[in-house]
């Protein structure tokens, strides 16, 4: 009787809840949307490009810019990979600290992500109360390295620095702090009404599903795939650590939402028992003043906030940079399953679905 | 000549002065109560803890330069803010802000006409406000305020009739569409109407949100959705307009919900003599109180709660509150008939 | 003497804008014309002393049913041009036939007005201002209980047709 | 195991080393090919006491005429596969009860000019979720090959592979969508290549700012209609 043609709505680059530059055309019948194309680029800076011309040492800075707002996890992975070309062995107190720091910035990044999550669904208030838990941790890793967001806070081999003195304490103290501040949020989300309404139910995604799609990280986990590459693949000290991996049941943003925040939970608990078991020692490894990896490739794979991020590197032995490098970007992976999330749903599932698959421009299009 | 012309027109302009420097500061109390709730200081550059921040805005919004995108509707682009405000200020018409004062030896009623239908002219006036909103995502000629436009109309179609539905439970109590006849109604039955018909005032409030664009309702501006809504595309006075009639609307429905279920600018107790010493603060403080304790509720929601989704807004409104609101008018009228 | 000015003041304009509406070429501004219209009769109607079916004149109609069909226009509007049938002047002629028609009807009422003039006036107008509330319910639902039954029967109809046509799957 | 160093059709590895590869490839006119051609990835043999995990057993069971060569390094195995195998191979190891290989995490590739027929590297990295390893296919392609896409059996490779295409300009045949993903769409030139300057294409793109302002305006206008 009436035919309705599709709007074609362009939602972004510069939209309020693209966070970032990412832009997505929507076909829309009413406001139901039928199908999405996700156009991304905006921000490429040929970060893969321009490693392969700086030397090994210079990378570690790069890939700060990545990730910007999970930077330490970003180095964390660059330096293990190449550590592992190089057969370095990295002292344990190092690896205690990387472990501390890459908690840390998963803290960070998830009360960003749960800020900004919450503001796209209309709770402005939160978004403030995360961001000032996350300056906290700004403070913390100022006083560490003397960055707030970018930090280069990790070195080939080892840190560049040890902790300094009491840092200890102020980070079991914010700890503290976080665990008083959590109930706060969930006062406000947890079993909201509202807030129940508008996740639970909204871009459900069944575990096979989610492996396909190649999803990873929280995303994947709220679909009940034990899959955390901290336990699968131990990295820096996490063998020694001890921490669950929450999982999902259904799959939907309510799951992924309640997964970050008991991870967050999971993380003081790592952060306390690294920091708390922290060992003497150097904190730096035996590491070639020329650092020229033998000929050969390696990927090796992290667990950052986002997902798994995962470094393949080519050397050739001879130059001083890589003659590849690659990175396997979690939030370019993880947005790859955006249409087929909000096909059925409406716009404003759209911009919650945007917000819970937690994406940094910086690193989907590097 | 005195009577009939000049009074009216002097009352007019006091009223029409009060609520736009009430609307000007209200817009600072938003920013003031939301920034408090969010550990923010909120404004604070202009003058001393930043009272004079809305002075500054308003100058502000008539220096900015007024954009018409291309190819818009000019004539309607143009007629699209002031549809929205003259409703929001006509409205304010029939509220009485207190009773009569006694002012140079005459007696001076502080409304500015009585008529007879005054509940049904706000309703009236309402549903044009209606117009602005929907010819301003229209005329624009962009995607983001006509998604806004449609969603408001649907919207503010719906909770009108919501807000009208709970209005008939008042009307059913009070026996008069007057809205000092609606005051002395609840003065004459010693109680606000807000104790009986608590159902209708909680109605009434959610449908009052939803009619003001407020959170958890404000669908039709969301700005991580629709960028702005409806006025996306408007800047400068024409944007401020906008701006001034949502927040004149916040005042209208909380005036109305005072008058209808709050007593009015009657104090607490009106009929209690041993509370005489209540009686100091004038009637239209009354008023003027309750109206600000609603307008404060209006903001702390906004603090609070994430936004509704569309279905669901839609859902709320016809699932649940007008059923609520039929069954509220069929139980008031049934008691209404067993008393007598 | 000040009544009929007032009369003959919103008598034009409610022409004028009457021809408006079917003159706009934009359909969003015959719409928007239409709106100002009923805003105009509804001044007319509190001329007569009638407020009750004034604000009642605004709420159903500008405030209700103008804004739906605002609705349906701003979404049809922007879509293809409507179709040219074969015969152009169909359209004309049909107009020019109903227009007779009509004619022919309000002629005849005026007329007949003429021929007996003794037909009691209208019992709402003549209702007091401070009565037409209750004067209005009153008939409605002793004089006019059928007429009203019907209408409200019509409208339901109406409702559900329009639900079936909008939703087929139904 | 022990076929593993077969020279067989598709890897030519020892081909190409040093001055005769350099002129091979010449795209758009730019600069610089790697002067001292690099030296190709010496995917090492796995040694004689290296723990074969049971996948690699499967792996060499199933398909034991195709060519494949097995490299292990750093504790990451690597099958090498030809173009015309990879479609079977991939299916082979997402199905695999042995291999389960349900998790891709990366498509990527690396370019060597210096082999001028076969110059891409494509690497696919894989996981399973179930078992927990790991394993990577390197497939080596031409500038023409259509390279078969596996995102029929891995749907997340559809934005890695579309980015190869973007990067490198690998063709991927039986891709769904196969667009550029990170440049824009008019874009000229692969930059990942090693031939395509670091400093981009300089004015290649941007000829004259007129004809780009005339350009954008028709653009506009047919929108808009």
């Amino acid at each position: 009787m009436f035919d309705t043609d599709e709007l074609v709505l362009n939602m972004g680059p510069q939209h309020p809840a693209t966070h970032g530059v990412l832009r997505v055309v929507l076909k829309l019948d009413g406001e139901r949307v039928v199908d999405a194309d996700v156009v991304i680029g905006y921000l490429h800076r040929g970060v893969e490009k321009l490693c392969e011309s700086r030397d090994w040492t210079q990378i570690v800075l790069i890939t700060d810019r990545m990730d910007y707002v999970a930077s330490a996890t970003n180095n964390l992975g660059y330096c293990e990979t190449v550590e592992k070309l190089l057969a370095v062995e990295v002292p344990r107190r190092a690896r205690y600290v990387r472990t501390i720091l890459a908690e840390l910035q998963r803290l960070a990044s998830h009360l960003v992500w749960l800020g900004s999550h919450a503001m796209d669904i209309g709770a402005v208030t939160v978004f403030l109360y995360a961001l000032r838990e996350r300056e906290l941790i700004l403070d913390l890793f100022e006083e560490f390295c003397g960055a707030r967001l970018t930090y280069n806070s990790m070195r080939i081999g080892g840190l560049p620095l040890d902790v300094p003195s009491a840092w200890d304490k102020k980070v079991l103290q914010f700890c503290n702090v976080l665990m008083q501040k959590l109930p706060e949020y969930e006062v406000l989300l947890t079993h909201n009404r509202i807030w129940l309404e508008r996740t639970r139910g909204v871009g459900v995604i069944p575990g096979p599903e989610a492996i396909a799609v190649g999803l990873s990280g929280p995303p994947l986990r709220a679909s009940g795939i034990p899959r955390d590459v901290r336990k699968d693949e131990p990295y820096a000290a996490y063998d020694e650590m001890q921490f669950d991996i929450p999982l999902g049941t259904r799959g939907d943003t309510y799951d992924r939402y309640l997964v970050r925040l008991e991870e967050m939970r999971q993380s003081v608990r790592i952060v306390r028992q690294a920091m708390e078991g922290l060992p003497e020692g150097p904190i730096v490894g035996k590491v070639p003043r020329l650092i020229k990896p033998p000929a050969g490739e390696t990927y090796h794979a992290n667990e950052s906030p986002k997902g798994e991020i995962g470094y393949f590197i080519v050397s050739d032995g001879k130059a001083t940079s890589p003659y590849r490098f690659r990175v396997r970007p979690p939030s370019f992976c993880n947005l790859q399953a955006l249409p087929r999330l909000v096909r059925g749903h409406l716009v404003a599932d759209v911009i919650a679905l945007i917000g819970t698959i937690d994406i940094v421009l910086g690193e989907v299009d590097r | 000549m005195l009577d009939s012309l000049i009074y009216p027109l002097v009352k007019i302009v006091f009223v029409l002065t009060g609520v736009l420097v009430a609307v000007m500061y209200l817009v600072l109390l938003e920013r003031k109560v939301q920034a408090w709730v969010q550990v923010r200081l909120g404004p604070m550059r202009v003058g001393p803890q930043g009272v004079l921040q809305p002075l500054a805005d308003v100058l502000k919004l008539f220096v900015k330069e007024d954009i018409t995108p291309a190819r818009a509707d000019k004539w309607v682009y143009t007629a699209a803010p002031i549809i929205v405000l003259v409703p929001a200020l006509i409205a304010f018409a029939v509220i009485p802000f207190g009773s009569n004062v006694h002012l140079f030896g005459r007696t001076i009623p502080l409304y500015i006409a009585d008529i007879n239908v005054g509940l049904l002219y706000i309703v009236s006036v309402a549903s044009i406000g209606v117009y602005g909103i929907i010819l301003g995502g229209y005329s624009s000629n962009s995607k983001y305020p006509l998604l806004g436009g449609l969603r408001a109309s649907a919207q503010l179609i719906s909770y009108e009739l919501t807000v009208t539905m709970t209005f008939v439970a008042v009307i059913l109590m009070s026996g008069s569409l007057s809205m000092v006849g609606i005051v002395n109604a609840q003065y004459n039955s010693h109680v606000w109407f807000g104790f009986v018909q608590p159902l209708a005032l909680a109605i009434y409030f959610i449908g009052a949100l939803a009619e003001t664009n407020r959170a958890p309702f404000d669908l039709p501006e969301a700005e991580q959705e629709l960028v702005a809504g409806f006025h996306t595309e408007y800047s400068g006075m024409r944007f401020a307009l906008f701006f001034l009639a949502e927040y004149a609307n916040m005042i209208v429905v909380s005036s109305v919900a005072t008058t209808l279920f709050l007593g009015g600018w009657l104090r607490p107790f009106p009929n209690v003599a041993a509370l005489h010493l209540l009686d100091i603060v004038p009637s239209w403080a009354w008023f003027c109180l309750k109206t600000f304790a609603l307008l404060y509720l209006f903001l702390w929601i906004r603090a609070t709660l994430p936004r509704y989704r569309y279905d669901q807004l839609m859902r709320l409104g016809w699932k649940v509150l007008i059923p609520l609101a039929i069954a509220n008018i069929i139980v008031t009228a049934a008691v209404k008939v067993i008393i007598g | 003497m000040g009544e009929s000015i007032a009369f003959y003041t919103l008598a034009v304009l409610i022409l004028g804008f009457a021809i408006l509406v079917i003159t706009a070429r934009n359909t969003v501004h015959s719409v928007l014309f239409l709106v100002v219209n009923f805003l105009f009769v509804a001044a007319l109607y509190v001329l007569l002393g009638a407020q009750f079916l004034a604000v009642i004149q605004v709420i159903v109609y500008a405030g209700g049913i103008v804004v739906l069909y605002l609705f349906v226009v701003m979404l049809v509007n922007l879509k293809r041009p409507p179709e040219v049938h074969q015969d152009p002047h169909r359209r004309s002629r049909l107009a020019l036939v109903l227009a007779c028609v009509l004619l022919a009807e309000i002629g005849a009422i005026a007329v007949w007005g003429y021929v007996r003039p003794d037909v009691p006036v209208s019992p709402v107008s003549a209702a007091t201002a401070a009565q037409n509330v209750e004067q209005v319910g009153w008939l409605l639902y002793t004089h006019y209980l059928v007429p009203f039954e019907v209408a409200s029967i019509l409208l339901l109809v109406a409702m559900v047709g329009a639900i079936i046509l909008a939703r087929r799957e139904l | 195991m022990a076929d593993q160093n077969k020279p067989e059709s598709p890897p030519p590895d020892a081909a190409a080393p040093g001055g005769a590869a350099g002129a091979a490839k010449v795209p758009a006119g730019s600069p610089k090919p790697a002067a001292a051609a690099p030296p190709l990835p010496p995917d090492p043999p796995p040694p004689a006491d290296a723990e074969q995990p049971a996948f690699v057993g499967a792996l060499l069971a199933a398909f034991p005429d195709a060519g494949l060569q097995l490299s292990y390094w750093l504790g990451d195995w690597t099958v090498i596969v030809g173009l015309d195998r990879l479609p079977a191979l991939a299916r082979f190891l997402h199905d695999d009860p042995e291999s389960l290989f349900d998790f891709c995490s990366d498509v990527t590739a690396t370019d060597w000019p210096a082999r001028a027929s076969l110059r891409f590297d494509l690497v696919y990295c894989l996981y399973s979720t179930t078992r927990r390893h790991r394993i990577r296919i390197k497939v080596r392609a031409g500038e023409q090959d259509g390279v078969p896409s596996v995102t029929s059996v891995w749907p997340a490779a559809n934005w890695l592979e579309r980015e190869v295409f973007d990067m490198f300009g690998v063709r991927f045949a039986g891709h769904p969508d196969l667009r550029r993903i990170l440049m824009p769409e008019d874009w000229q030139g692969h930059p990942q290549r090693k031939d395509y300057p670091l400093e981009g294409p300089g004015e290649l793109i941007l000829e004259s700012p007129q004809e780009w302002l005339r350009l954008r305006q028709a653009v506009e206008e047919s929108e808009i209609e």
